[in-house]
């Protein structure tokens, strides 16, 4: 059955692209000039020791052959070791695992929402002309904004003119993660700038990408059929939408898998203790584990959400059954 | 009796650059009961004729003129009394037919949506009807719960000449529907046009084509347009025997003839292509192409001259100035 | 309306109404960038250059001035000038008007960097694997989804990160080689659907080569398309610059709008209410993307009429 | 599609109530029993051997045998009552009477050489390169150092307090004996490993947030209550603070009690009248440290001692300060402000730098000395050496904002005398690189000057390995004297070798003091006072791990409540910290405001989110 052949195919290509994507990244850093053992111990400390540089080259096993760092680096892979961060001194996976849940308190919610509202506006904008002469713009205006512009923008507005909301962190300082409501109410107040900085951006490109699609599937034939065949506005739109909405899907389903990777420069901006800073912050410090596991972690999500979305599609869009039953 | 009566139509586009006269002072009547056919070169305006019958959309301005389907005219009816006849009394298999489904619906699901929409209220009646005109074009009852994407073109052909004709409309219009299809298949769309007539099932059909030598086999009258004017119209079969004007002449002339030799028959083509629309002559529109061209072609517009019962031809040399 | 001359083209294009607003902002903030430094006497770094025996010295402004101020700067020899500081001064005492102008130069200069090599770069990969096919297309398209699939803002910083020193024109190679595959992919499907038309098979059949081929007839049919996307890589690539500039990884040798940016908020230019610091930039990166946009949907509907809304 | 559009809505919108409805629970931490720190760098590890980046894992919880005041370069015993050299080559430490672990089980000196034995098993420490033959111990509080041969004494007593690379925190040994060595290096005493963590000091470790903050909490059973007073706090909450300005932040709205950021202090102490700093007037900060412009000293023309000479003359400290970075004014010699307090009168630095030194600034001498060397100037204005247009590469960090606007300062006063400088900016670990291998011709770097001794400092800057002697300067001379400084305790000796160094890096200047660092420091008195100022320097302000023992720890534990009268206005909390308190003095009795030493600065790199380890 063709299902199955197609099925294979894919997991080829996404075997493929997942071996070439960690390769890569193993590869990366150690083509770069500069000893990270040397930096890492003479930023802290003034000037380093060969002891010290020895000791630590021996805990990262950075002192065996590159083939065998390499095969290493898959065992480890295969059993869970992210390896060890060298500027934080943690398992990567570690520090993933803590990170990660304040990236997807943000982003989470940030995406779906905004994915919802601007598909919303832009399907008005694209069936009304009226309304989209002057939504147009306004939603250019916002895909246009660097995220962590507008992220500043609010910080400052809000945060310090006006001093209505925290915009640093994710919590008070004196409050430790429990289940307790001060906690969760100061969660709140301090997630809802960096939700706001990036939902309503974000509205912008949705609802972009909506009024597109529905103005393309609105010329389309069928649309047009339905139209001489009397269909009323409503159902012409219903017909499109469903359409239109369907490379909508595809981007919400990417934007999710790219998740994990964090919004580096919101992050920045409120101090959010997500993955994006600690990516930029391995970055900044070639710690080559807490970079390496960073971004295998981005890679098998985005893949997974890729992969999801193939199969997903399998079912619900007929065209791209037809396409593998037919081959 | 009438079905439709279309009297000096007018229908221009808008452009930026000025209005493209596609349908410029037409009139026509398709009878109850008959199959009219309309031909021409492409873009002499016989798609935006028909068109405009079933839905006038921005670029598209009509100008002047009616079009009386059974007593009303539908270049003056609101949007929903409009949007209401369409489709259960004036249905359209449209040039697209082999897209015109949507892609991602099932088909029984489109036909259901559209038959809610003029007031139907039986699901399974609709659906029984559609598995029924199915068997009836040879297609399996299953392709209602198909999508559209699962069939073949020229099964997706048929598919949509059952959904535009399901509600039995009074008149269908057929617009090039048969033009992407090979001969075969050609056939097979005239005659479940045929059948449909036969059955009832629609009592009058207009039939768009360029193709002369097919409205030979379906119409009963036909018209020829030329640069969005009406050149010629009649009975088919007078109009191809006995063609009036020198571009159904030349345009007959460019059509191969079964039995007869290539060699003994030399094809010729119309020299030139057809003159914009944006700003045609003041005369007579052909006169550019017109192997016959008199002085005043150029200035005086041809009236339609009576040739014969019925047929009628537009050009100066068939006189008319009393007319 | 097949077959309109380039020229009726451009002039449709003046006509329409997002064209013309786009295209007017951007040629305002291209001149700007141009002629910007006339209006202030301040060099690049925002700071006042005398000339000393043919070599220039630099003079520093007061801290964090506001917009419009006037200020006396004592220069090397001890001359006393008058200066504006059309947007004020950051912390360092450099002007931010003349860093606004010459980090727009940058960025500006980076991201047609970028854009170009992005868009030849797709184009070339597009028309090989469309025009050739078979095992070709097999692996340039993997390799391209590849390249689609791993987030590219985590691209950059991994390769930025690793470039110990970092020009513009690096930056913009790093951007421009992490934009290629969608436009890879757009054109090869654009190709594949050009290379079954009749005057393909004509010029195969004349015996041209492929390469003349894919330059003489399948390109010239695309050229509308390339051009826009160009337009959003330039834009996309702006955008891309900003945020690396933005979090450290900028250029280490040149002043750009990111750059601005990310001192602003490394010296804490949000708590301290230096508006003039981080505001401009910002708004300069936004509207510049939004006219691209518009640029871009004023074409579209050029190129495509059934899009015109007006 | 609306009835989700509809949930989502509400679910902000309450969010939003939530948010706005302000946060002013109780907390589990009372405010006025909890201290807040800030850590540049997330608590993730609590690995007292290596890695651990909690600040006071060192100092508060295990305890080294001597404290360093980082301000004053005095050692203070801490857990050793004395420490002394009984013979040449035996170094004897006897223990306070009274020592216990925080579990209760007492503190011996099998302790003491148990630690010193398992830092080398792991492989941390090599004391036999010191030259470390065996450790005795002599009865239960004294352990007796026997060395072979004539020790590096200069080296040893940096081996008293715990530092990057150098020295040992006293661990129980009937808690780490059960530990592998070779576990160590991967272990984060973080979780199910935390009952390892069993230290003598005033603090135990009560909880890490992975990455956001860690908290200490008060040991009521400490042994040095009856010495050193019982602490104040009872909590020590060390925040994740990742840079300057999200610090900023927290001072102004007092989130902070101290930290070692960098802000505008003078804005800052605007918006929140209760900071405080080192100083009252500028830098504010305590200027700890020169940076050096280093010359690469094996490539012509910087081989030239006349050349080096021009170039110091030109640079302008002065103005490096104004504009660029916050420091103090340098001194030509590449000592700290604690260590010039401290040797400047003994060695008469001021004959000296008459003598044999330079003056900042002095343009015209600078342009006569290069005119001497033949150095003509170009078309341009330029000097040329061997007919070539001299353009020279200065090498900095692309993250340090400090340095950069340093190098373009530079940049700039060496136009005056005709020298072209390129900055070419890279990354921290490519910029070592760069200084290892020779690759530059003018550098900055702190590393030699951030040192707690005279003999440190020179060691790293002067000797052929020296660990800062980045411009690889050799003189056969100073490696002569650091051989025979090495071997001294004498002060008197100290000095005449000090005074000989000085001399030769007056004369050969292999790197230029272009300015002051100050180690960056701001405390808030709403809560806690009595912080260490200049006045009284009792304690450090450097709240970063791995630099607990020097200082950091006396400073925390000399904090007093700020009482409960907060509403203490602007005037008193600057007044209760601009004049030292006698509280302050005598609660931190034994301190010594004495010649200052040490150093600082590492901040500096440190400036632009770069984190340190």
């Amino acid at each position: 059955m063709g299902f199955r052949r197609y099925m294979v195919r894919k997991v080829v290509v996404y075997g493929i692209t997942f071996v070439f994507a960690v390769t890569l990244n193993w590869l990366l850093p150690r083509l770069m000039p500069g000893n990270p053992i040397e930096a890492m111990v003479s930023r802290s400390g003034g000037a380093a020791s060969s002891q010290l540089i020895k000791f630590y080259e021996e805990v990262y096993g950075l002192n065996q052959p590159m083939w065998k760092q390499f095969l290493n680096f898959w065992v480890n892979l295969f059993h869970g070791d992210l390896g060890y961060s060298m500027l934080y001194n943690a398992p990567v996976s570690s520090i993933i695992k803590h990170a990660l849940p304040y990236d997807i308190a943000i982003l989470l919610p940030a995406i779906v929402l905004s994915w919802l509202v601007g598909n919303w506006l832009g399907a008005i904008a694209g069936k009304n002309k009226k309304y989209d002469r002057y939504t147009m713009p306004l939603f250019y205006f916002l895909a246009s904004m660097p995220y962590f512009w507008f992220a500043m923008i609010l910080v400052y507005v809000v945060g310090v003119k006006l001093g209505w909301l925290p915009y640093s962190g994710a919590y008070a300082p004196d409050l430790v993660p429990s289940l307790s409501w001060t906690f969760i109410k100061s969660f709140l107040s301090h997630w809802i700038l960096p939700f706001l900085s990036l939902f309503i951006v974000m509205i912008g490109s949705w609802a972009i990408g909506m009024r597109n699609m529905i103005i393309y599937e609105l010329e389309a034939d069928y649309v047009r059929y339905l139209e001489a065949l009397g269909a009323s506005e409503k159902l012409m739109t219903k017909h499109a939408y469903r359409n239109a909405i369907l490379p909508q899907v595809t981007g919400l389903a990417l934007q999710l898998g790219m998740m994990v990777a964090g919004a580096i420069a919101t992050e920045i901006v409120f101090n959010y203790p997500g993955i994006g800073v600690l990516i930029m912050n391995a970055a900044l410090n070639q710690d080559y584990f807490l970079l390496q596991g960073a971004f295998l972690i981005v890679v098998i999500s985005v893949l997974a959400a890729n992969f999801l979305i193939d199969i997903v599609y399998a079912f619900i869009d007929p065209r791209v059954r037809a396409s593998y039953t037919e081959g | 009796m009438a079905m439709l009566t279309v009297e000096d139509l007018k229908i221009y586009y808008a452009t930026p650059f000025g209005h493209v006269k596609a349908v410029d002072g037409v009139s026509f009547e398709v009878r109850e009961g008959e199959v009219f056919g309309i031909a021409g070169e492409s873009g002499c305006g016989k798609s935006t004729l028909v068109h405009s019958l079933i839905l006038r959309k921005p670029p598209m301005v009509h100008m002047g003129g009616k079009a009386l389907f059974k007593g009303r005219d539908l270049m003056r009816l609101s949007k929903e009394e409009s949007r209401k006849i369409r489709y259960t009394e004036l249905s359209i298999i449209p040039q697209y037919a082999m897209n015109a489904l949507n892609p991602t619906k099932k088909i029984k699901d489109i036909v259901w949506d559209l038959a809610r929409e003029h007031g139907h209220t039986d699901r399974e009646e609709v659906e029984r009807l559609l598995r029924e005109r199915l068997k009836m074009v040879k297609l399996s009852e299953k392709v209602a719960d198909m999508y559209p994407v699962e069939l073949s073109g020229g099964m997706r052909q048929r598919a949509t000449m059952v959904v535009s004709t399901l509600l039995n409309p009074d008149l269908l219009i057929a617009d090039e529907v048969t033009s992407a299809l090979d001969v075969t298949t050609q056939r097979v769309v005239i005659e479940l046009l045929h059948h449909f007539m036969r059955e009832g099932i629609v009592k009058s059909i207009i039939f768009v084509t360029h193709d002369l030598a097919l409205l030979d086999k379906i119409a009963d009258r036909m018209m020829i347009l030329y640069a969005g004017k009406v050149v010629e119209i009649g009975p088919t079969e007078e109009v191809i025997n006995e063609p009036s004007h020198p571009y159904t002449q030349l345009l007959l002339s460019s059509l191969p003839r079964m039995g007869i030799q290539y060699r003994k028959q030399k094809l010729r083509g119309i020299p030139g292509y057809p003159i914009s629309l944006l700003n045609p002559p003041k005369g007579c529109r052909f006169y550019t192409r017109c192997p016959y061209a008199l002085d005043k072609c150029p200035s005086e517009e041809p009236k339609l001259v009576k040739v014969g019962e019925e047929h009628y031809a537009a050009c100066h040399l068939l006189g008319g100035e009393d007319q | 309306m097949a077959r309109e001359s380039r020229l009726a083209l451009v002039r449709i294009a003046f006509r329409n109404r997002k064209f013309q607003f786009g295209f007017g902002l951007l040629a305002f903030f291209v001149i700007f960038a141009l002629i910007g430094p006339l209006f202030t006497p301040f060099a690049w770094n925002g700071l006042y250059y005398e000339n000393v025996g043919g070599i220039k010295i630099a003079s520093y402004g007061g801290k964090t001035l506001p917009p419009m101020s006037h200020e006396v700067i004592t220069t090397y020899t001890g001359k006393k000038v008058e200066v504006l500081h059309i947007l004020g001064t950051n912390i360092n005492g450099q002007d931010l008007y003349a860093r606004l102008v010459y980090g727009l130069r940058t960025s500006l200069w980076i991201a047609l960097l970028a854009a170009a090599i992005g868009t030849v770069l797709g184009i070339t990969i597009g028309l090989v694997a469309g025009y050739k096919g078979g095992w070709t297309d097999e692996l340039l398209m993997m390799f391209t989804n590849i390249m689609l699939v791993i987030p590219s803002i985590v691209l950059l910083v991994l390769i930025a990160a690793y470039l110990s020193a970092r020009t513009p024109g690096i930056q913009a190679l790093i951007i421009g080689l992490t934009g290629w595959p969608w436009v890879a992919r757009a054109v090869r499907s654009q190709t594949l659907s050009l290379k079954n038309r009749e005057f393909v098979h004509l010029a195969k059949l004349a015996g041209l080569s492929d390469l003349r081929i894919i330059f003489t007839e399948v390109m010239p049919n695309m050229v509308s398309y390339i051009f826009m996307a160009g337009i959003l890589q330039f834009s996309g690539a702006i955008l891309a610059s900003a945020t690396l500039d933005f979090i450290g990884l900028g250029p280490t040798t040149m002043v750009s709008l990111g750059n601005i940016l990310q001192r602003a908020i490394a010296y804490n230019a949000l708590q301290f209410g230096w508006w003039w610091w981080f505001i401009p930039p910002g708004l300069i990166i936004t509207l510049i993307i939004t006219a691209l946009f518009f640029i871009n949907i004023g074409l579209e509907e050029v190129f495509n009429p059934r899009l015109r809304r007006e | 599609m609306k009835r989700y559009l509809a949930v989502a809505l509400v679910a902000v919108v309450l969010g939003s109530l939530f948010g706005l409805a302000s946060v002013s629970a109780a907390s589990e931490f009372p405010r006025n029993e909890t201290l807040y720190t800030a850590n540049s760098a997330p608590p993730t590890n609590a690995n007292p051997f290596q890695g651990g980046n909690i600040i006071g894992l060192d100092g508060l919880i295990f305890e080294p045998l001597f404290m360093l005041n980082f301000m004053t370069g005095q050692l203070k015993p801490w857990l050793a009552e004395s420490g002394k050299w009984v013979e040449p080559n035996v170094f004897e430490v006897v223990l306070r009477p009274g020592l216990t672990w925080q579990d209760g089980k007492p503190l011996t000196a099998e302790d003491v050489k148990f630690s010193f034995e398992y830092y080398q098993e792991i492989g941390l420490r090599n004391w036999s390169k010191l030259g470390l033959k065996e450790i005795k111990v002599v009865n239960n509080r004294t352990v007796d150092f026997i060395f072979s041969g004539t020790p590096n004494y200069q080296l040893w007593k940096l081996q008293l307090f715990y530092g990057w690379g150098q020295g040992v925190l006293i661990i129980p040994e009937h808690i780490f004996k059960n530990i592998d060595p070779k576990e160590i290096p991967k272990m984060t005493f973080l979780g199910d490993e935390q009952k390892y963590l069993v230290g003598s000091g005033p603090y135990k470790l009560y909880e890490v947030v992975q990455g956001q903050k860690s908290i200490l909490i008060r040991n009521d059973n400490w042994w040095g209550i009856k010495y050193f007073g019982k602490p104040a706090p009872k909590y020590i909450i060390q925040l994740y603070v990742k840079d300057n300005a999200q610090a900023a932040n927290m001072f102004i709205k007092g989130d902070l009690d101290v930290g070692t950021y960098y802000i505008d202090i003078v804005k800052a102490k605007e918006e929140n009248p209760y900071l405080v700093s080192w100083l009252d007037k500028p830098p504010y900060f305590p200027p700890v440290a020169p940076v050096l412009l280093y010359f690469n000293t094996k490539k012509p023309p910087m081989d030239n001692p006349q050349f080096r000479r021009a170039i110091a003359m030109a640079i302008n400290p002065k103005q490096i300060i104004t504009n660029g970075p916050i420091g103090g004014m340098p001194s030509e010699i590449p000592f700290g402000t604690g260590l010039l307090s401290k040797w400047a009168d003994k060695i008469d630095l001021q004959g000296l730098i008459k003598e044999y030194g330079w003056q900042y600034g002095n343009v015209e001498e600078a342009n006569k000395i290069l005119d001497q060397l033949g150095m003509k100037r170009d078309s341009n204005g330029w000097r040329t050496y061997n007919g070539k247009e001299i353009v020279l590469h200065l090498v900095t960090c692309a993250g340090c904002s400090d340095w950069i606007s340093t190098a373009e300062i530079i940049q700039n006063q060496l136009k005056a005398i005709g020298i072209k400088v390129v900055i070419d900016k890279y990354d921290w670990g490519a910029m070592m690189d760069k200084y290892h291998k020779g690759d530059f011709d003018l550098g900055l770097h702190w590393a030699g000057t951030f040192q707690p001794t005279a003999y440190a400092v020179y060691n790293a800057l002067l000797s052929k390995d020296g660990v800062a002697n980045f411009g690889n300067f050799t003189d056969p001379q100073a490696q002569q004297i650091l051989d025979e400084f090495a071997k001294t305790t004498d002060p008197n000796k100290e000095a005449q070798y000090i005074k000989q160094l000085s001399e030769i890096w007056l004369k050969e200047v292999p790197a230029v003091p272009v300015y002051m660092a100050t180690l960056f420091y701001e405390a808030n008195t709403k809560y806690w006072t009595g912080w260490p100022n200049a006045q009284n320097p009792y304690g450090v302000p450097i709240f970063w791990a791995k630099y607990g023992t020097w200082g950091t720890a006396l400073a925390l534990l000399g904090v007093k409540p700020a009482g409960s009268s907060t509403t203490s206005t602007a005037q008193t909390a600057a007044t209760s910290t601009s004049s030292p308190t006698s509280t302050t003095s005598t609660s931190s009795g034994k301190s010594i405001c004495g010649p200052a030493a040490i150093v600082g600065l590492a901040v500096i790199p440190l400036l632009l989110r770069r984190r340190r380890k």
